[in-house]
């Protein structure tokens, strides 16, 4: 028997003849290829170069022109700097400003593809080696046809085993590495062909999210495109304090696994809690029901500090680097478990687990690197059982009395205000409590977002937010909902089911919230607006931090929005499709719906299918919390579908919008796919990227960019009401731009009637055909320029 | 030149700050010269009720004196009107921000392309951030940002003054070009 | 047949039966494993992942330990920024100011890492395309065994063919990725691990370097391992301006030799001139001794502003992002070829050629992006043959009477000078050249880098590079030197001859002059310092824009360094072993002394090979002009082997050096791997990243920095004298040092005996053993904390 | 907190800014603060050679009547042995930043750490890297860019002077010291 390197290629020959060879039980494993069928890629554009759909990049960035707002008049990528690239100068590489800000929004993006997709190699890798590289790949069973529609639409070959995602994976990590490289001194320098590569590394960001998900559903069981996936627990109140308490912060989910089965086989299931912040949270739930959800990544000082948790576990990704100081000060012991995050802390997965347990139970080390998954079981149990008794009563959040007494030392020099992204009048607020009032700092709860920036920035060493959280612990003490775990994808059923009503326009959109969250007021808005959407029967899919801000909030009936929603994907649902790496399933069906109800090629067919997402699936992205650059790249993966995504007011600083300008009737001409005629579609979608100062004006948003220029008149004119309606209601006006969304008569919502008719003919309003519109070339028309190769 | 920090200590911006706003007479002489002045109002997020609502009554009124062109970003289309203001548009502010931009925009009434504008409520870093795209994308424009935080990203801006100091600077310039 | 997924399986089968399988024929490429014989990496860490060697990383920096100088107080890597890291307060991810100072480190390093390799990537793809898979690897004939000794090193195992390299270039690629992913906000915090991870990427640099290089070595027969490779044309005045000229602008030689071949199989050679900037003209001169080098990355305004060329082709890396403006300016077609810098223009690749060269003939287009090398060969030529004419005459470059005319409108305000990164007296000069004198203009031609930055700060919009350059007529009708082709790797056999002198220190270095060469005198520098050494007897290599700087200056007998010294690895030699990517052959070279000469165990075995170069191999790096994210990425390969690198003031730039303390006696003891013993070594290298504010400062640290611990009493004493020498003739005095480095009294050379003693004695000097040293853990004992997986 | 423009212009540091050196008084007062200063004196690259000249002259004067403890990098000791000060030490100016930022270097001359640095004619961009470098590593340590060129990284420097108010401002010095 030969075994191959695991990745590439299983090659077993029982029995060898040389010379005109003669071989017995030959059995060839190729990636994914069982046989020898090879897997071929298919259609027009499998794996495409970072040039490849240059052109149909170019075709959105001409009509959704970057806005760039420089951070910084400076660039400092190389030691030729600082340049100064205000007031139109260029560097000394040449560079002027506009390309600087979108290599920059490109080097993040690049960040963002490389976390996924490393965090999918990881998984992967873990998962081949455990289950096999041909364990089958399964997201719905029967329900699924299509399993990897990102894969099949990128990469042109459709995979069956785990196996058979490590060459998707392995050309993911060919083109960062290529994007990256366009990022270096002396390399792209127009900024359109820099965003047509922001472009590029969206779309390998959803692929790599699309093989870290698609593989752990298989492998772990979680639920699978199950619209009635389990309610879980979520709060710091879910948590039972009598308990030893196992914290896991982060994203990977598979040294937590490790936790949870290692409690098992040795029944110690009901006498731990294993709770969670972040993703790892939300994909620890859908491992098992037992384990509980905290929060959002703003949680991570609160729940620390309140002394809860025994032991902290952390993995990788959005994990706050200072977690090993915070865990010291309430003598919790950490355990880091990846490479990509090791925190300075020794390596100790040579060694004898109880000889692990021991040194962190002592106190002789405060922390270890374990770079295995069933050691981390072990040692995490072991030490937390070990130190819950030794650590009860500590706490790093001040009692109220002692609050009172620091703030007295309170100079007011506001420096912590001026560092409080989230711009708190924490001079006011600690006024007020220095006079004995903590009225104020708990009035802040549902505001701060936990950055501790005031901390630092405060010289008299005030630790502002444990004295918002202790002002709170009545808030805390009710911190109890409840969440349906992550789904995962979305069934090829369901998309047969709502595929009409979407591209005719009946269910007035899908908007997906997605993001971190942690900008103020971004959890109770983010519930508003799911309940809104989800009452105007929008299909609602929530991901990753914003899925557990969501549930964090509760209706009139004290139900969360997932008790109070179905989770299916339909009109009307709320559907936690899990985490961060899920979000591939939110863009998978856009692309299911081309190719499941329109019937489009779908292996890679890139171009066709985003021109159909584009022109038909009224899908909205909204990321109201958006911060990292992961989030960066998940948006840029919805851009080259040509699906709009709209950011709060931070969001403004990933430094560009990608706006389109209703005012100019020419950005809007498109070919009809019939007649192959220029026809004029209106400002549908009106933007692709867009920061929204409020929550007023994101929801007023929403209802806009859910318009596609295909809608059919019945679509487009319940989409006109809810634009209608929720101007009204949250502006007191018709919005002043209505008639550039009537196409004709028909498109005109009845309730309405007589004021649009008046808004119309005082625009000199015409109609207009409802055309079949594509941005491509007419098929078989010469192009000057020649096909991209 | 020499300059204050920004209001949030952190949020500098490179080699070009804001020139500071004095005294009244240098938002008038900034009115006087502009042809085609616009205030952009943002929703007042994160300041106190009390002192937004004065503020607000301030700006709307210094807008009506000096007939400047209004858009209002979402809700405060609202508090505009209450106030017997009716904005010409109600675009978001980044919207607006993109169309300053494009030296052939004509403008937010159809009269022609600003030339100078006003961006008061913001959330800071939007604030700052949008003030940035004009710094960078429309350099002929003239920006005024009028909250009483220094915003270096500005063409102008006022350099960190308390609310009542900032107050009786608007309103002496309501004065001042009122004359 | 069935041929699958070229790179990664080749396999063919004449013959199939089924069941208990007879097959004929059955040819298997895996790889490059022909038969069924495949090639298991081998050695304790093959395929090391980013944490792997961190034992070794943390050796080595406990010692050379970081110091930090940020560029920046703030950091806005996401949108919770701007976050002030000053004054000790934290990012609101918990980021301490030098954690993210490493991680700018690292993320300039993944660039840099990322840049090679996804070069590398595209030499090898097309180079498999053209020669076929099977295509074998060779670099020096009979004379090299080990034909690939980083890929070994790092991976393992011995690629035969190009084919073989696709799987550590695979290897490179996930690795990138993986570090690239550890930068996201909330991923790794420790400044140190940050750091390893820094050295993990120098090592990949290294590997992607290698394989670009070995690769077009043996496809395009490049000299291979050729002391007496022949001596090419440098210098804008070695242009034949009476013909047509191409000029070839980067770092990928594939579309310039398309330009080569097209013009030789259409009898074109000699009635054409192919030119060429940066390492492109390096390679390209490999590929053929027609080709001329213009000059290094610093030539470009000048030589396209002079109007010479009629036609710039431009690949990748290192390109000014201006080109297709100053282009415009002389009315000279732009060719772009490259995904990765596509600069805007349109893709023409598709189109007949004809039509091509007619529109950019005709100036219908100013320029083209070309993916096909064979068509930018066709274009490039006839469209340089049929502007010639046309363009005759067209200069940017002002005559005399029009400088002095335009400086009269200079108002002093000083901004251009103050935008000058070689901080040059412009204003003077400007001043000086309005009164009608241009000779002070003339003086800074060997000063000015071309960056431009003055041009764009002049508010009068005046071009004081072009003035310079117009001041400089004279002395560039004189810019014509000889240097010798890039000779590629170092043969075993040279190892052989040189392993036992530079171990045993009488050969008293390897220096490596590598690099941008793009800061004021940079090159009359770097050229006096290679003359310097090289007379001392080091082995003096160069490469990439270093390689060309250092060919611009001639001897008092008017011979460049090229035709002064010799081209082996010999003691006195001189070999400019290629562009950027044969820097792997240097590395290639110190690892290849460890296994040829030492027999230490090669592959995969990257800890012990490391350990014997750091403590015996006398190499040190010299990145004068280093400039770029590549150039840092290299310099981080050469760290994790041990090897110091010293850079210009400018290197200061990079944010951080690694420094040894030579006042603290205990950093400097080690293992004798003999005894095991603690032993003390002194402070050999004293340092592993060190900025030199001047060419005399670099050279003593040179002479310094290349003792090693293992140093003979006779090597030792050698090396002793040229620091002493070096110290004394440029700064006037012993080195107040000297007792640090002398162990014994055959230590102390005879030259300056009395001085030494005298010094010795003041100092309480006393006798040491000299040491058999090591880093690493004795063999066999347990270490607590375990073996890294 | 106000704050000139640095001399190359884009080399801005972000939040906290030097001080300027307003007068003689300034330098003197530091001074006599000190318990044990330093200065580092680098090879006046691209200074004018007479301005260099007339530089060297006036602060290794100032070191000699202020007892200033001297370390020259490259060749600058050669500047300084010719000017009749030996300089305690010859260290790379990196290596040099790099011990000051170790609170317990017993310090150039061995007689224990320092608390006051100047630095004075490195190139620009590396006197201001190693002065980020101190500002980030040694925030205990003052340190003061001699030069006549605003460095913002250093705790206090001169504002951009012309060559010859910069020369008399460190005369003066030097007398007021001498006093
Ligand atoms: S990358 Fe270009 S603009 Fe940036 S510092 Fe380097 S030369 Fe200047
Ligand atoms: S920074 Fe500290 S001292 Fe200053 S106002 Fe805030 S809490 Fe008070
Ligand atoms: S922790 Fe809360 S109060 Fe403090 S700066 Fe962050 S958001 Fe503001
Ligand atoms: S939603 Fe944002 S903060 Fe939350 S885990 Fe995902 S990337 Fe991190
Ligand atoms: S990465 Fe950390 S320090 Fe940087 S801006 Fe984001 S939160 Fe702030
Ligand atoms: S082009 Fe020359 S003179 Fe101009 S800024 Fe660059 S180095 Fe200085
Ligand atoms: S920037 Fe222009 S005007 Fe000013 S001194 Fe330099 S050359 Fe003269
Ligand atoms: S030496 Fe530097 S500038 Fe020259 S080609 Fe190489 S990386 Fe580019």
């Amino acid at each position: 028997m030969v075994l191959l390197d695991r990745n590439t290629v299983y090659l077993e020959v029982q029995e060898v003849e040389t010379d005109a060879a003669r071989i017995k039980d030959l059995r060839v494993t190729i990636g994914g290829i069982r046989g020898l069928a090879p897997a071929v890629p298919r259609g027009p554009m499998p794996m495409p170069g970072p040039g490849t759909l240059r052109r149909w990049d170019r075709k959105l960035l001409s009509r959704y022109r970057p806005f760039y707002m420089p951070f910084c008049e400076l660039c400092c990528l190389c030691t030729f700097g600082k340049c100064d690239l205000s007031g139109g100068r260029k560097g000394a590489c040449g560079i002027t400003m506009n390309a600087q800000q979108s290599r920059i929004v490109l080097l993040a993006c690049c960040i963002g593809a490389a976390t996924h997709t490393a965090h999918a190699r990881e998984i992967l890798d873990h998962i081949v080696s455990r289950f096999g590289e041909r364990h089958p790949l399964d997201t719905g069973g029967s329900q699924i046809d299509i399993t990897a529609p990102i894969t099949r639409l990128v990469c042109g070959f459709e995979p069956q085993t785990v196996g058979d995602l490590d060459r998707a994976l392995r050309y993911a990590e060919n083109q960062i590495t290529q994007l990256l490289a366009a990022t270096h001194t002396g390399q792209e320098g127009d900024y359109l062909d820099l965003e047509s590569k922001v472009f590029h590394a969206g779309m390998v960001d959803h692929l790599g999210m699309e093989i870290a998900d698609i593989s752990q559903v298989s492998a772990y069981s979680f639920p699978r495109a199950d619209a009635d996936a389990p309610l879980v627990e979520l709060g710091m109140a879910s948590v039972d304090t009598k308990k030893p308490v196992i914290l896991v912060v982060g994203h990977n989910v598979v040294p937590s696994v490790g936790i949870l089965e290692y409690a098992r086989e040795n029944d110690l299931l009901g006498s731990i809690e294993v709770t969670g912040i972040c993703c790892t949270s939300l994909d620890l739930t859908r491992y098992s029901e037992k384990a509980k959800i905290i929060g959002p990544i703003s949680w991570q000082l609160r729940y620390i500090r309140s002394g809860i948790p025994s032991v902290v576990v952390v993995d990788e990704q959005c994990v706050r680097t200072d977690l090993p100081d915070e865990c010291r000060a309430v003598r919790a012991p950490v355990i880091a478990t990846s490479d990509k995050n090791a925190l300075g802390l020794p390596d100790r997965t040579g060694d004898p687990a109880d000889e692990i347990v021991e040194d962190l139970v002592s106190g002789r080390v405060t922390g270890v690197l374990l770079r295995d998954p069933d050691i981390v079981g072990e040692v995490a149990v072991k030490t937390a059982n070990h130190v819950f008794e030794k650590r009860k009563g500590i706490t790093a959040i001040p009692p109220g009395e002692s609050v009172t007494a620091s703030a007295g030392e309170c100079t007011h020099c506001s420096f912590c205000q001026r560092a409080c992204p989230a711009e708190l009048p924490l001079v006011e607020v600690i006024r007020e409590a220095g006079a004995g009032d903590t009225g104020a700092l708990a009035s802040l709860y549902d505001l701060c977002i936990g950055c501790g920036r005031c901390e630092s920035a405060c010289p008299r060493g005030l630790p502002l937010h444990s004295f918002i959280i202790s002002a709170s612990c009545e808030r805390i003490r009710d911190e109890k909902f409840s969440i349906r775990s992550g789904r995962g994808a979305i069934s090829d059923v369901e998309i047969r089911e709502v595929g009409g009503p979407i591209v005719l326009g009946e269910i007035p959109g899908i908007v997906a919230f997605v993001g971190c969250s942690n900008f103020p007021r971004g959890g109770s808005e983010l519930a508003s607006m799911c309940r809104e959407f989800a009452r105007r029967r929008f299909i609602v899919c929530t991901s990753g931090c914003a899925a557990i801000t969501a549930g964090q909030y509760r209706n009139d009936e004290g139900k969360t929005l997932y008790e109070e929603f179905s989770g299916k994907f339909e009109a009307g649902g709320v559907l936690n499709v899990g985490s961060c790496v899920s979000n591939a399933h939110i863009s998978g069906a856009a692309i299911k719906i081309a190719a499941i109800f329109a019937k489009r090629e779908l292996d890679g067919n890139y171009e066709e299918i985003a021109d159909y997402v584009h022109n038909r699936v009224g899908a909205v992205g909204v990321a109201w919390g958006a911060m990292s650059q992961k989030a960066a790249a998940i948006a840029s993966g919805f851009w080259r579908l040509g699906i709009p995504v709209i950011v709060g007011p931070h969001g403004s600083k990933y430094r560009r919008m990608l706006l389109g300008r209703a005012d100019h009737p020419d950005d809007w001409k498109v070919n009809d796919a019939r007649t192959g005629e220029e026809v004029c579609i209106g400002p549908v979608p009106e933007h692709l990227f867009v920061a929204a100062e409020t929550a007023e004006e994101a929801m007023v948003l929403v209802a806009k960019l859910s318009m596609r220029p295909n809608d059919t008149t019945r679509g487009r004119s319940i989409k006109c009401t809810h634009y209608i309606d929720l101007h009204r209601r949250l502006y007191g006006t018709m919005p002043g731009d209505i008639h550039l969304f009537i196409r004709n008569p028909a498109d005109v919502p009845l309730t309405f009637k007589d004021e649009i008719w008046a808004h119309l003919e005082a625009h000199g309003w015409k109609e207009q055909p409802v055309p079949d519109p594509t941005l491509l070339e007419p098929k078989g028309r010469r192009v000057k320029g020649g096909k991209p190769k | 030149m020499t300059r204050p920090a920004p209001w949030q200590t952190a949020e500098t911006c490179g080699t070009r700050q804001a020139g500071i706003i004095k005294g009244p007479q240098v938002l008038a002489a900034l009115l006087k010269k502009a042809r085609h002045p616009l205030m952009l109002v943002g929703n007042q997020g994160s300041r106190d009720p009390e002192e937004a609502d004065e503020a607000l009554n301030a700006v709307i009124f210094l807008a009506q004196k000096a007939g400047i062109s209004l858009v209002a970003s979402g809700k405060a289309v609202l508090s505009c009107r209450e106030r017997g203001l009716s904005p010409d548009s109600t675009i978001p502010a980044t919207d607006c921000a993109n169309r300053l931009s494009d030296p052939a925009w004509a403008g937010v009434d159809g009269k022609g392309p600003h030339d100078l504008v006003f961006i008061i409520g913001l959330p800071y870093g939007m604030e700052w951030t949008l003030l940035s795209g004009l710094k960078n994308g429309a350099p002929a424009l003239i920006t005024v940002a009028l909250d009483r935080y220094y915003h270096p990203q500005a063409s102008w801006s006022f350099a960190n003054l308390a609310h009542h100091e900032w107050l009786e600077m608007i309103s002496e310039t309501t004065r001042v070009i009122g004359r």
